[in-house]
């Protein structure tokens, strides 16, 4: 296992080995047409150890966290936590922010919910 | 607590026929290692262990006793292991009233399938009494070899 | 009271209800009254005593009396009742040739602890009430009943009379006991002061069997420590351990069976706190399991050969935490 | 003193890699008692054998010890050998220096320590041991089947043709089980029925069989070869062996709306009923839940019609008692529940179905007499999506069933090529994760489904279906495409995993037969007796003791038959001679042991000891039932004055291997 995979495991707690590749997360995943890599493919990545692809995909923002790959799981993978773990293997890294304070004022939307900012907050940057 | 490097201490595992001893044997067919220092004893069922054993095997200077069975519900003589689990817990309760220490004393319960569970418990029970040390509370002095 | 008894016991013997009838008579000193069977008015007249020396437990001795031949009468205390009744569930005593008779009791007094009360030089205690008078060498003392108790009367659980053909006195009720309190004390202390406290109680121990040989409860046709194929045969301590061994493994034969009448520590030479060992398995019972009081119930499946599907695990005993 | 040979396996390099086993019978040759002490390389092989017994003959042994494997692997070989030789099997021990040594450790050191330990404590336990010999019992020459489904069916068949007697206790009014509820069978597609049916009518005309439909085990006591089984005969208030089956009261009973169990629900039946047409036995039976009569005390046509006077509303259950040599459970399975996988909006619409269902849907005794419609609103449906493993493969816990169904694959594949075979207009879709059809002509019969019938296979599971304006949609991936797929589905067919019927569990109990946490039965042994349960007299035929298929269900069912013969054709069972067994002079008869007793073994007598002085006392002892007692143990440790003890596992012996391993 390389080291970038380890952390992801290890700050998710998530045992991609036990993924049987049915599917049911990204057939489950709302976002699914936003995304470039899909959840069964998060989990097969890690296990392989494509963590470079996944830590420059854009999808790991898409997702949202809506858990509903985590809930539908047969095998109880939680792929959602894999993916909120590889965005904080990235975050992590120095200049390695999603967003910039300074972007935030032209994403706003008058609709969005105080949280949801703060936890994009959260998600995106250190 | 500093731990003895050169001290191996003396456990005594009872096992039943049916689940734990065939645990054990399972454990030996993946080749899971557990220390040496476990001697299994094999009985018919975890009911038929008598408390003079556990007794016994500490006067004569055992420094770890463990009690393995089938799963509660799935003995296989149905009901022996729910006896054995109401007698080991007062007499564990009772040699800790004694202030013997209550680590040293222990059930577990293991299936035929679980070779895995029996490797680390084993483990995890010899590295307990190898912390404990030497069983000073309950030995019998004649025994002592030196 | 002991006329009262006295007269009972003279009734059932020249009626021919019994044959015989078990009391109590004074031994060589007051206090060291024994067991006894009476088969004559003349004996009872002279020696059948009854006051508040009269602790032995009879019901042990049925075992034997009720197996003789003919029917003895017996003369039960609300404790010994208990025993009594625990022994029939365990068809020890055969009950169609007993006729128990219920004494109500005052509570028992311990020697030692009038001794303790500072009076010296007893030669004789009578019953005044709810005190004693004391003659000494140095006069007569009065003592208050309740100083001069033993100890398992001062945490008397029940007064509760069972199994009896008839009374003498008044029935009495279980009644709420502080009995655990001295476990429970032991309980707090670290392992290491328990062991202190046990080792130096039991390596006092003599091995005389007094605490076998007068328990109702240890009434094995041979006792597994006796018994050469039991591999546990032992009949004398050589080493400190084997004090540890005999009364563990006592206390646990005796397990969901003792009704924790007191017998053991009243008769040890050696004033070893027994009574502690046999209530701490009625207490972990009566935790762990629900309550039980032994010889209570003539139905009531004792704990030690009864289980719950649910039962607490082994681990308790770990993960209970009695100390820091 | 015993003379003690010992006697240490190589087992190849198996044992010898990690102990030193000259140095184990070099330092067991000095233990108190024995004689002779070697190692070779295969004990086990017939040169290995064939020392012992030379040396028991040679040296006149009374002992012997063999340092070896686990004595649950060759303990029965060794013996055997030492008998040959004339020496008592059970003067026999063994020391488990493989899977309990040489294989857990690393260190040839230590492990050849531990080695000489074990063969110590073998050593020192033989000295106490006894020869012993196993007594007999009788075995009735009766076998019970509990479940009337295609196992318990094929079994009795099998013994009643070897020519003993068999009781079928089904729990419905009729035999048949689950087979009679499906329309085709893969991968032939012959009619279930057409099979089956002459099956159940044999089984009714077999003179060695008798049916107990409508009935259940209630108590199950005694051992192998001497069971004494309590059946309780639910009361069906109609007598059997009067009604016809001509089926008028099933057609006046005013008592319409009761919900047919035999089609699932999806249709109706009357409160009296016979759950289909070609029932064994063919009788009609009241649903106490529903009748008009039963509950209210008004109504009683069925009465009126019956022309024989076969209903009998009074008649009340009746218990039988029978004594059997031999138990066959034969409970079979249920598909689960689907409440936990509302994803699928089972419980949302009557157009998701499970695939028992569409059996149903599909078979022309069904509710829509074999046309496949919409159970919403009767119409044909156009696109039909099959989920396979729908709580089968789960982790386990709340999720489903850790294991795969086996037979969801295969049916699912027949659901499909029917479908398009009989509506060529349907687009059909399976979403898999794996195909497995392992079995003869499974992998063809899929592929054909595949490229003659043009079903869609798809990689990947259902994510979710929502019913919208009266179709489903189906929101799936496709895995190997990867393309997100949004399908309007007119029917969803959900494979649900299967598990064991309820009242196998209970029955397990009766038996004292275990269960795996999944409640299937468990096999003596997974490979070498898997239709044997652990507990002697107790066989396992078909889906209870796992999921099967119809052929697998009926070797199995075959084999358990063949098992039961073997047994009842014995006269006489020899038992295990490692018993409990009471001194009577040390007894004190208080009943401790007979209280902790699971089999009933113990008994008291009132026996005449001689006294002090001359005189007899009549004391109460145990005594210990040989044949019933299967050694457990638990009565001697309830026994405080250690007058109860168990052969083969003494206080003594287990006391001498304490003191061999702490020394």
């Amino acid at each position: 296992m390389n080291h970038m995979t380890e952390i992801v495991t290890r700050i998710s707690g998530v045992n991609p080995r036990k993924c049987m590749k049915c599917g049911k997360c990204t057939a489950a995943c709302p976002a699914y047409d936003e995304m470039d890599y899909h959840p069964h493919q998060f989990v097969d990545m890690v296990e392989t150890g494509r963590l470079e692809e996944l830590m420059n995909s854009r999808g790991i923002y898409m997702c949202l966290s809506c858990f509903a790959c985590l809930e539908r799981c047969p095998r109880s993978v939680e792929p959602a936590k894999l993916i909120e773990a590889v965005r904080l293997a990235v975050v992590r890294q120095q200049g390695r922010n999603h967003l910039k304070p300074e972007q935030i004022p032209a994403l706003l939307d008058p609709d969005l919910p105080q949280q949801a900012i703060t936890s994009a907050f959260r998600k995106y940057r250190k | 607590m500093q731990v003895n490097e050169t001290f191996k201490p003396t456990v005594v595992a009872f096992c039943c026929n049916w689940c734990s001893y065939a645990g054990a044997d399972l454990a030996g067919t993946n080749r899971l290692q557990y220390p040496a220092d476990v001697k299994i004893i094999r009985i018919p069922c975890s009911c038929r262990l008598n408390p003079l054993f556990i007794l016994r095997a500490f006067q004569r200077g055992a420094d770890g006793v463990i009690l393995c069975g089938c799963h509660p519900g799935d003995c296989h003589y149905t009901t022996g292991n729910y006896y054995a689990r109401r007698r080991m817990t007062l007499l564990f309760s009772m040699l800790d009233y004694l202030g013997i220490e209550r680590e040293r004393t222990r059930v577990e319960w293991v299936s035929a399938a679980e070779g895995a569970k029996f490797a680390e418990t084993m483990n995890d029970f010899v590295e307990t009494v190898t912390r404990l040390g030497e069983n000073r509370r309950l030995e019998d002095l004649r025994c002592k070899s030196e | 009271m002991q006329e009262r008894i006295k007269a009972k016991a003279i009734e059932l013997l020249e009626s021919g209800v019994c044959g015989r009838v078990l009391g109590w008579k004074t031994g060589e000193f007051f206090y060291d009254v024994t067991p006894a069977v009476f088969e004559s008015r003349e004996e009872i007249e002279r020696d059948f005593v009854f006051g508040p020396f009269c602790g032995a437990n009879l019901s042990k001795y049925l075992i034997a009396e009720s197996r003789k031949g003919g029917k003895v009468g017996a003369f039960l205390k609300p404790c010994d009742t208990y025993s009594f009744q625990q022994l029939q569930k365990e068809h020890r005593i055969l009950p169609e040739n007993v006729y128990a008779v219920g004494v109500q009791c005052g509570g028992m007094c311990d020697i030692d602890a009038i001794r303790a009360a500072g009076i010296k030089g007893v030669l004789d205690v009578e019953e005044q009430g709810d005190s004693l008078l004391v003659h000494t060498l140095y006069g007569d003392k009065s003592l208050d009943r309740a100083a001069a108790l033993s100890e398992r009367c001062r945490v008397c659980k029940s007064k509760k009379i069972l199994g009896c053909a008839e009374l003498i006195g008044e029935q009495g009720e279980e009644q709420p006991s502080a009995r655990f309190e001295q476990v429970a004390e032991l309980e707090a202390m670290t392992p290491e002061e328990r062991f202190a406290f046990w080792r130096g109680e039991l390596s006092r121990c003599i091995r005389c069997n007094a605490c076998r040989n007068v328990c109702p409860a240890c009434s094995c046709e041979k006792c597994v420590f006796d018994n050469p194929s039991s591999g546990a045969e032992n009949k004398a301590p050589a080493n400190s351990f084997e004090e540890n061994l005999f009364h563990i493994i006592r206390a646990f034969h005796v397990a969901g069976r003792c009704t924790d009448c007191g017998e053991c520590s009243r008769v040890c030479p050696q004033h070893i706190p027994l009574h502690l060992l046999n209530r701490k398995f009625i207490k972990d019972i009566n935790e762990l399991y629900g309550p039980y009081q032994a010889g209570a119930d003539m139905d009531a499946k004792p704990p030690l050969v009864n289980f719950q599907a649910d039962d607490p695990e082994p681990s308790v005993v770990r993960e209970r935490g009695t100390n820091p | 003193m015993q003379k003690i040979g010992v006697f240490v396996c190589w087992c190849g390099s198996n044992i010898a890699a990690t102990v030193d086993v000259q140095a184990v019978s070099d330092a067991l040759a000095r233990e108190p008692g024995v004689v002779f002490s070697t190692n070779y390389q295969y004990m086990c092989s017939q040169a290995g054998q064939d020392m012992i017994q030379e040396k028991i003959r040679e040296l006149g042994l009374t002992g012997v010890v063999v340092c070896s494997c686990s004595p649950r692997m060759h303990e029965a070989t060794f013996r055997k050998a030492c008998e040959k030789a004339g020496l008592n099997p059970y003067m026999v021990e063994i020391a488990n220096i493989r899977e309990q040594c040489s294989w857990i450790h690393k260190d040839k050191l230590s492990g050849t320590e531990k080695a000489v330990l074990l063969g110590k404590a073998a050593v020192a336990k033989v000295h106490l041991n006894t020869p012993l010999t196993a007594g007999e019992s009788p075995v009735t020459k009766r076998a019970l089947v509990i479940g009337g489904g295609i196992a318990g069916i094929q079994t009795a068949l099998d013994i009643a043709e070897a020519g003993f007697p068999v009781d079928i206790v089904e729990k419905k009014p009729t035999i048949g089980g689950k087979m009679t509820q499906i329309d085709k069978t893969f991968p032939t597609l012959d009619c279930a029925a057409c099979i089956l049916t002459p099956k159940m009518v044999d089984a009714a005309q077999n003179e060695n069989i008798n049916i107990l439909s409508y009935s259940e085990v209630e108590a199950v006591k005694g051992f192998v070869g001497n069971f004494t089984v309590t059946i309780r005969r639910k009361a069906r208030f109609v007598d059997e062996t009067k009604c016809t089956g001509c089926g008028l009261c099933t057609e006046k009973c005013p008592q319409k709306k009761v919900p047919n169990e035999f089609n699932l629900g999806l249709d109706t039946r009357r409160a009296i009923y016979i759950p289909f047409a070609q029932a064994v036995p063919k009788a009609a039976a009241i649903d106490p839940n529903y009748c008009t009569m039963l509950k209210t005390g008004k109504c009683g046509v069925c009465s009126k019609v019956c022309t024989v006077g076969a209903i009998d509303y009074q008649q009340k259950d009746e218990l039988l008692e029978r004594e059997y040599g031999a138990i066959v459970a034969a409970t079979g399975f249920e598909p689960i529940s689907m409440d936990k996988f509302d994803e699928f909006a089972y419980s949302q619409s009557p157009d998701v179905v499970t695939s028992l269902e569409f059996e149903r849907l599909m078979n022309a005794a069904g509710p829509t007499g074999g046309t496949l419609l919409r159970p919403s609103d009767g119409t044909h449906p156009h696109t039909l999506v099959f989920v396979q493993c729908v709580g089968s493969r789960c982790d386990g816990g709340e999720k489903g069933k850790p294991y795969c169904s086996k037979i969801c694959c295969m049916y699912t594949a027949k659901h499909a090529m029917l479908t398009r075979e009989k509506y060529p207009d349907t687009e059909v879709y399976v979403f898999y994760i794996d195909v497995r059809t392992p079995g003869k002509n499974f992998d063809e019969f899929y592929r054909r489904a595949v490229e003659e019938y043009g079903v869609h296979y798809v990689k990947g599971m259902v994510g979710k279906v929502v019913p919208e304006n009266g179709k489903l949609k189906v929101q799936a991936s496709d895995l190997l495409g990867g393309q997100q797929l949004h399908i309007d589905a007119d029917m969803v067919v959900l494979a649900a995993a299967v598990e064991p019927d309820k009242s196998a569990r209970p029955l397990a109990t009766m038996l004292t037969a275990s269960m795996d946490t999944n409640d299937f039965f468990t096999e003596a042994h997974p490979k070498l007796r898997p239709v044997e349960s652990p507990t002697a007299g107790v066989f396992l035929s078909g889906a209870c003791q796992g999921p099967k298929d119809i052929p697998e269900t009926v070797a199995q069912a075959g084999a358990a038959a063949a098992k039961v013969i073997g047994l009842l054709s014995k006269d006489r069972l020899t038992c295990n001679p490692c018993v409990a067994r009471s001194d009577e002079l040390m007894c004190n008869g208080c009943s401790a042991c007979e209280k902790v007793c699971p089999y009933g073994a113990i008994t008291y007598i009132d026996k005449e000891f001689r006294g002090p002085n001359r005189t007899t006392l009549l004391r109460r002892v145990a005594q210990v039932n040989p044949a019933v007692c299967q050694g457990c143990g638990a009565c001697t440790v309830a026994c405080p004055s250690g007058a109860m003890d168990l052969q083969g596992f003494s206080n003594a012996q287990i006391m001498a291997e304490v003191d061999a391993i702490c020394k």
